[in-house]
């Protein structure tokens, strides 16, 4: 069986009363990407989470590659090969670029953390960190303290440090939030980059990218999918206009 | 039948104690070390107090709102300042500020021993229940009781309650209300101090008044605001009578186990949860 | 990058410096003071790693002090157990209680986790002043704790032992550089910085957590050893919150999340308490005021001084 | 450069530990330098303060010095801690001081004591009364001039005994000593026929006995023994006065009250019972002289502190003085022999075999006084030699 | 007149830039939208206008006075009142003190305790119940009945219909024209059009924390399909 397939099923989670994801269940194939859409509220990044291991469901099961995950801590879904990235940004401040990446690095290639060693002295965790480093474009600020970054950089290291796990299930929230206008073709190729033999579930609010990358689109509206198929399927589809520009279905 | 009103005047001694503490950390977020200094220092001030003025009931009064002016002070001067911060340095602060106090109370009152002796209608004993009881204990649980219900009336019922209440669920909405919420922080470290005093002034006719008699009580109160949950002040109640009532079953049957039993209580309790048995999100102040 | 390495520099000088005096100045005032600087700094370096590096603030560090100073001090006395592997015992046996305290207080995290060690540590207070006098002599402790008796050399005089403390002390202090430095400390550095996504990079934060306080144990126990064997004595009062709180004091005003920061920190703090209790009775006011103005004013402590305003502490505070 | 360093300091380590130890005392030095470690904060921070007076008194009764030397007083606080204490008093010894005097908790006492039997230098205790200071065969270099715990717990039951009490209800700080001490006392009673209806341990730093005291009101005790001191014995006193325990059963303990408790605990202290260090009331000439210096120079009268500090000094400082030597064994030989026929309480001898002073033991009675005298004071209604209070050696 | 307006505002969180020179007003008894995406910035506007961001550069005007120095509790005061994107009703008052505590700051006018539950009956129904055990749509009627209780002359509405059944939002939009019809201005900030072409006068496009068009709501459905590519698919 290819790796990679993540499957919901039937996934609740509340908060006090709301039901922030009520029922939703999907199969996500192995190697797509899909763009989870939807208007503010509708529960994507809940979803993200409930998937993830960050929100605990009220109903339902997650499995990756057939297997139960549901119970699974966050750091035992990770090195199953479950990454993600998060909406806000999650690096390691007082830490330099590189630095940040070899945290990941380490945390994918150690159960126990060496602790006999400088981690200066560890050169394939260091090779795999700039590789990384390379691949999300920022080699040339490798030493900076990574609070430093710009904003479009610190979301680039944000996805890099979800790679370095090499998971084959990736859930990026918002990679693009914040990215500004002139950072955006570079990060939009970062993003087609390393989506290459993974599968992907992006939540992503820039309409243009997200059906440019996307082989599938998921809709969903008050915590529950509302549609899901090609983007051109989706683009045509009245109810999601509804959803978004609020033109009566 | 006794053991049950020393027990309840044991439970209402604590949460004298631990209100004001666990007020500040509900609405400041603050972990106010300095609770217990406050405390000593409401016990020095009433000490003061009766000497000058020969009346308990003065110094019951008055020691708390001197207590209280102080502490609206240090918050002015210092807390403001770190409030932004890491909670970590509001609590190094007020840990600092313990040091201050203790020596500033050595610089006023020496070191001597210094006594408040019990207000002259409680001193005569009652008759209850075949047993002797204190007139003094009684009138501390039924002060307990009603500051404990003046406390409540002020936080469920009153306009100040709704404002400590909404300032310390969400400051920025409340700012925009128009509170000013600096003024409601500073008031209610007041308030919190005002209450450690008084359990320092209501204690004094009972134990010797010293300089270590902060540091004695400090652990008890977080004892009683962790088992409560931390900034709740019905868990304080609800705390104070469990290790009250505990404390007092326990001096009468095994004595030398008390101090150890408050421990297992706590431990016991946050096997069960780890928050506390009402966890500060809850709905009361 | 260049300013922290000259800060860095200038602290190790300093320290060097201090450690290097009671060597060429004749009496034994310095020879005393600086045995206790280093054996409490040994203490503070062992307690960043919970505070400062990896935030998480315990109030119970007092505990594993006086666990690893009983551990060496019955064992010595009583089971005529040689030093060397007595004071293995205490650094082991502060490990231990730091486990058994982890296995509680890390259920919770923030303040809870504050206030959860400093009960449990005031507990095992409670325990070693009272129901179990038998192994630690009560509230009275226990006098007569031994010196090492290695190589023939009287460590009984205090200039020897203070050789035997600064090899003791050098050897934590590479290995605390190391840890910190290791891969295990940068994840350590890493949980601090946010654990959410420690975790989420396959870290197992708790067990992170855990390992890092015991790791701290050891260090405080191994100190609880020393600062016994220094004093001829051990009582409870070691195990005492006070105790917690002034750890934590000198971390804080010498830079927390840094390494050599506590030691100038516990430096700073002991010289100041030796020279105003000269001076003044009012001396712990005096340096409760300073550790106010230090709390409002230094954020990174002393350490920051040399680091400068703008150069956040390697630990990335908050 | 961590390495550099490890590498330079283990060298230098390694040269100076085969140096010879450089210390040698000299032979006679320029003054008589006592290394004085007592509380003057903390717990027992009012102690320290009193205890310097009254050393300081027998100081300036000799005009200052010793052996045609003057006498230092380094005076130092130990926070009522026994860390702080080992380590001033070790700063000390490493500038030369000639003794130890002090300190003032049990704790403390032990932790110098260990320190002084290490560096071989006289230890003086005039306060501390835990039995363990003066073991048999203990610490070679420490002396206590003043009463240990064990005394005043015979001289509680001699009390018990003249008082002709027959049930006593006990309550016990939760503390080593006080612990021996009441089973001393539960010893005691048996041989005297006298009943133990009851005991309770309270916790040291108890802060409310209300429970405890439930139980000896609704007891048939005649007597009530307090087994704890300081804190904890003005906070049972004055929490008994509220229910007039005091009233049918009489209040007592071997250190429960003195004019300074008594003070702290107010009108409830009437009528309490308790072994006396010292006081001030003791009428002999010695006593009579101090009293009124102290009175001159203070404006108060002297507190068994003060009194226990300046007997205990005067008394070393003589037999210093008489040794015509600077030699530490000299001086510890003889005072190990020495007694001391003029001291505030009378007749004070030094037990070679544990260096406890065996004294008289004073037994008094909180009353109302009338200036000068405080508004509560001891009355001494009992004088118990010292056979009747100390075992043989 | 133009009661508040916001001239050429810089504002930063941490070191990204969150505005670029943003400058837009709000006339008496106007009804103002301002539309975007996710993320655009619009509810970065609304905070700096109530006091709760604070603009690195650039001016906040109240009446032409400049008021860019002002605590968010004085603005509040002066008779601005905020209806934040996730309601903040505060969870520990019951629905009437939620309502009662807007009405401490003392201003003056048409709206009162009686008048809000005649506009939003249900919340008279609740009013001893907990603020946090309120419906979604119910907490937005309680956070706009709030913001009513200050009868402030400016009223910032942060996405009161999102994630509202049709229904309730018919009733919420029913609710702004009336409020608007007594003379109170409001600013609107959603991510769709429904909401302001029933009810703006004046329309602000926001994207990337900047103003990318703005005018009449006829001129907007002149250019809508442009418009709509701003924010939408």
């Amino acid at each position: 069986m290819t790796a990679g397939s993540l499957s919901c099923e039937n996934i609740q989670v509340s908060f006090g009363g709301l039901k922030a994801v009520n029922g939703v269940s999907y199969d996500f194939k192995p190697g797509l990407l899909y763009g989870l859409i939807g208007p503010n509220g509708a529960g994507k990044t809940t979803l993200m989470n409930a998937l993830s291991g960050h929100a605990v469901l009220s109903g339902g099961r997650v499995r990756l590659d057939g297997q139960d995950i549901t119970n699974l801590s966050v750091h035992r879904r990770t090195r199953k090969g479950l990454g993600r990235s998060f909406q806000i940004t999650k690096i390691f401040a007082g830490m330099s670029v590189l630095e940040n990446l070899q945290i990941a690095a380490f945390a994918h290639r150690h159960r126990v953390q060496p602790f006999w060693l400088p981690a200066s002295r560890f050169a394939a965790v260091r090779e795999q960190a700039e590789q990384v480093l390379e691949e999300v474009e920022l080699s040339a600020l490798a030493h900076r303290p990574a609070e430093y970054l710009s904003h479009g950089d610190q979301r680039a290291l944000e996805v890099g440090l979800s790679l370095l796990s090499e998971p084959s299930v990736l859930l990026l929230d918002e990679p693009l939030a914040g990215v500004g206008h002139d950072q955006l073709e570079k990060a939009i190729g970062l993003i087609s980059r390393i989506v290459k033999g993974r599968t992907v579930l992006l939540i992503e609010h820039n309409m243009d990218v997200v059906m440019q990358v996307s082989d599938e689109i998921v809709v969903m509206v008050q915590g529950q999918l509302l549609a899901s198929g090609s983007p051109d399927d989706i683009r045509g589809n009245a109810e999601v206009r509804a959803a978004y520009l609020g033109e009566e279905a | 039948m006794s053991t049950l009103i020393i027990g309840l005047s044991l439970s209402f001694l604590l949460f004298l104690l631990s209100a004001g503490l666990t007020l500040i950390f509900g609405m400041l977020g603050v972990i106010n070390f300095a609770h217990g200094a406050l405390y000593m220092l409401g016990a020095y001030v009433s000490y003061q107090i009766v000497q000058i003025t020969g009346s308990f009931w003065l110094g019951l009064l008055f020691a708390p709102l001197i207590v209280a002016a102080l502490g609206a002070l240090i918050e002015i001067v210092a807390l403001k300042r770190v409030y932004s911060r890491d909670h970590i340095f509001q609590l190094l602060l007020t840990f600092g500020l313990i040091l201050v106090i203790d020596d500033a109370t050595k610089l006023i009152w020496g070191f001597d021993y210094k006594q408040v002796p019990t207000p002259e209608m409680l001193t005569a004993p009652v008759a209850l229940f075949g047993s002797q009881i204190p007139s003094y204990r009684l009138f501390v649980i039924a002060f307990g009781a009603l500051v404990s219900l003046g406390l409540f009336l002020l936080l469920d019922r009153s306009k100040w309650g709704m404002i400590i209440r909404a300032a310390s669920s969400d400051a920025d909405m409340a700012r925009t209300l128009g509170i000013d919420v600096n003024q409601v922080r500073t008031g209610v470290f007041a308030l919190g101090s005002f209450l450690a005093a008084l359990g320092g002034a209501i204690t004094a006719p009972l134990v010797p008044i010293e300089l270590g008699m902060g540091f004695s009580v400090i652990i008890d109160c977080f004892v009683v605001v962790i088992i409560g949950g931390l900034g709740n002040i019905r868990g304080a109640i609800f705390a104070s009578l469990l290790l009250g009532m505990t404390r007092a079953v326990g001096f009468t049957y095994a004595t030398e186990w008390v101090e150890l039993l408050t421990f297992a209580l706590l431990i016991g309790t946050l096997m069960f949860r780890p928050e506390g048995l009402f966890s500060y999100k809850g709905r009361s102040a | 990058m260049t300013r922290r390495t000259v800060g860095q520099t200038l602290m190790a000088v300093i320290i060097a410096a201090m450690i290097a005096i009671p060597f060429f100045l004749p009496g034994e005032q310095w020879v005393n003071l600086v045995s206790l600087i280093l054996i409490w700094a040994l203490f503070a370096i062992g307690f960043d790693l919970v505070f400062g590096v990896t935030g998480m603030l315990s109030f119970g560090h007092a505990a594993l002090l006086g666990s690893g100073g009983y551990a060496l001090t019955v064992l010595t006395l009583s089971y005529q157990v040689g030093f060397l592997p007595a004071l293995l015992a205490a650094a082991v046996m502060g490990a231990l209680l730091a486990f058994c305290m982890g296995l509680f207080a890390l259920r919770v995290s923030g303040l809870f986790f504050a206030l959860l060690t400093l009960a449990l540590a005031q507990m095992v207070y409670i325990l070693a002043s009272n129901k179990l006098r038998a192994l630690t002599g009560g509230v009275d402790g226990i006098p007569g704790v031994p010196r090492p008796d290695l190589f023939g050399i009287n460590f009984y005089d205090n200039r020897n032992y203070y050789a035997f403390i600064v090899v003791v002390f050098l050897i934590g202090l590479a290995v605390m550089a190391l840890l910190r430095a290791s891969p295990f400390g940068r994840a350590l550095r890493a949980v601090q910085a946010n654990d959410t996504r420690a975790s989420q990079l396959g870290h197992n934060v708790h067990a992170l957590r855990q390992s890092a306080f015991v790791v701290s144990g050891a260090y405080a126990g191994i100190s609880g050893g020393l600062l016994a064997s220094l004093m001829f004595y051990i009582s409870p009062q070691m195990l005492h919150w006070a105790t917690s709180g002034d750890v934590m004091i000198m971390t804080v005003l010498g830079g927390k999340g840094t390494l050599l920061g506590p030691i100038l920190g516990v430096a700073v703090f002991e010289l100041l308490k030796e020279e105003l209790s000269q001076v003044t009775q009012y001396w712990y006011g005096i340096l409760g005021l300073i550790f106010i103005l230090a709390t409002i004013f230094l954020r990174n402590g002393i350490a920051g001084l040399f680091h400068g305003p703008d150069d956040q502490d390697q630990g990335g505070a908050s | 450069m961590k390495r550099r360093n490890f590498l330079k300091n283990a060298g230098t380590a390694a040269l100076v530990t085969t140096l010879p130890a450089p210390l040698v005392r000299a032979a006679t030095p320029d003054d008589f330098h006592i290394a004085a470690i007592l509380s003057f904060s903390g717990a027992y921070g009012l102690i320290g303060n009193d205890m310097r007076k009254g050393a300081e008194q027998a100081v300036a009764e000799r005009g200052g010095t010793v052996l045609g030397k003057p006498i230092r007083f380094s005076w130092e606080d130990d926070e009522t801690k026994p860390q702080p204490a080992v380590q001033k008093a070790s700063r000390l010894l490493g500038e030369g001081a000639q003794m130890i005097f002090g300190a003032v908790s049990s704790a403390s006492t032990l932790a110098l004591q260990s320190l002084s039997t290490q560096r071989k230098v006289p230890h003086l205790v005039t306060i501390s009364a835990d039995d363990a200071i003066t073991k048999r065969d203990g610490a070679p270099y420490s002396f206590r001039t003043s009463n240990t715990l064990g005394m005043e717990i015979n001289m509680s039951m001699e009390f018990v005994k003249s008082r002709g009490l027959k049930k006593i209800y006990a309550v016990t700080a939760d503390y080593q000593a006080t612990r021996s001490g009441f089973e001393r006392f539960e010893e005691l009673a048996k041989e005297a026929g006298v009943e133990i209806v009851g005991n309770d341990f309270a916790p040291l730093g108890n802060r409310d006995y209300s429970v405890i005291i439930d139980k000896m009101i609704r007891s048939d005790a005649d007597g009530i023994a307090v087994m704890a001191t300081g804190n904890d014995g003005i906070t049972f006193v004055k929490q008994a006065g509220q229910v007039d325990l005091g009233k049918d059963k009489v209040i007592f303990g071997p250190v429960l009250q003195d004019d300074i408790f008594a003070a702290a605990t107010g009108p409830a202290a009437l009528g309490v019972n308790s072994g006396v260090r010292y006081h001030y009331s003791v009428d002999n000439p010695t006593n009579n002289a101090f009293v009124a210096a102290y009175r001159e120079q203070h404006g108060e009268m002297p507190s068994s502190f003060a009194g226990e500090a300046y007997d205990g000094l005067r008394w070393w400082l003589d037999v210093v003085e008489q040794s015509d030597s600077w030699d530490v064994e000299t001086w510890v030989e003889a005072f190990a022999n020495s007694v001391h026929e003029t001291s505030v309480e009378g007749r004070k001898e030094m037990r070679a075999c544990d260096h406890q002073a065996a004294q008289v033991g004073l037994w008094g009675e909180v009353v109302k006084g009338e200036a000068p005298l405080p508004e509560l004071t001891m009355k001494i209604n009992e004088i118990f030699p010292a056979d009747r209070l100390f075992d043989a050696c | 007149m133009t009661l508040l307006a916001l001239e050429s505002c810089d504002v930063f969180y941490d070191k990204a830039q969150a505005l670029h020179k943003v400058s837009l007003g709000v006339e008496a008894n106007e009804v103002v939208s301002l539309i975007g995406r996710n993320g655009a910035g619009k509810s970065t506007i609304l905070k700096t206008l109530i006091g709760l961001n604070r603009a690195a550069s650039g001016r906040r005007l109240w009446k032409g006075d400049d008021v860019t120095a002002l605590r968010a509790d004085q603005l509040g005061r002066l008779g601005i009142a905020y209806v934040p994107e996730d309601r903040r009703i505060f969870p520990n008052l019951s629905v009437e003190e939620n309502l009662r505590i807007a009405t401490l700051m003392g201003r003056q006018g048409g709206w009162n305790l009686a008048r809000v539950y005649d506009l939003f009956p249900v919340l008279r129904e609740r009013s001893a119940q907990p603020g946090d055990t309120l419906s979604g749509g119910e907490q937005q009627m309680l956070a706009i009945s709030r913001g009513l209780l200050t009868n402030p002359e400016v009223l910032l509405l942060d996405e009161p219909t999102e994630g509202l059944a049709p229904l309730i939002v018919d009733q919420l939009v029913e609710a702004m024209r009336l409020i608007n019809a007594e003379g109170m201005a409001l600013l609107l900030v959603e991510q769709n059009l429904r909401v302001p072409m029933k009810l703006a006068h004046r329309q602000y496009v926001i994207d990337h924390g900047a103003i990318r068009w703005s005018g009449t709501t006829a001129d907007l459905q002149v250019n809508r399909a442009e418009i709509e590519k701003l924010i939408s698919v």
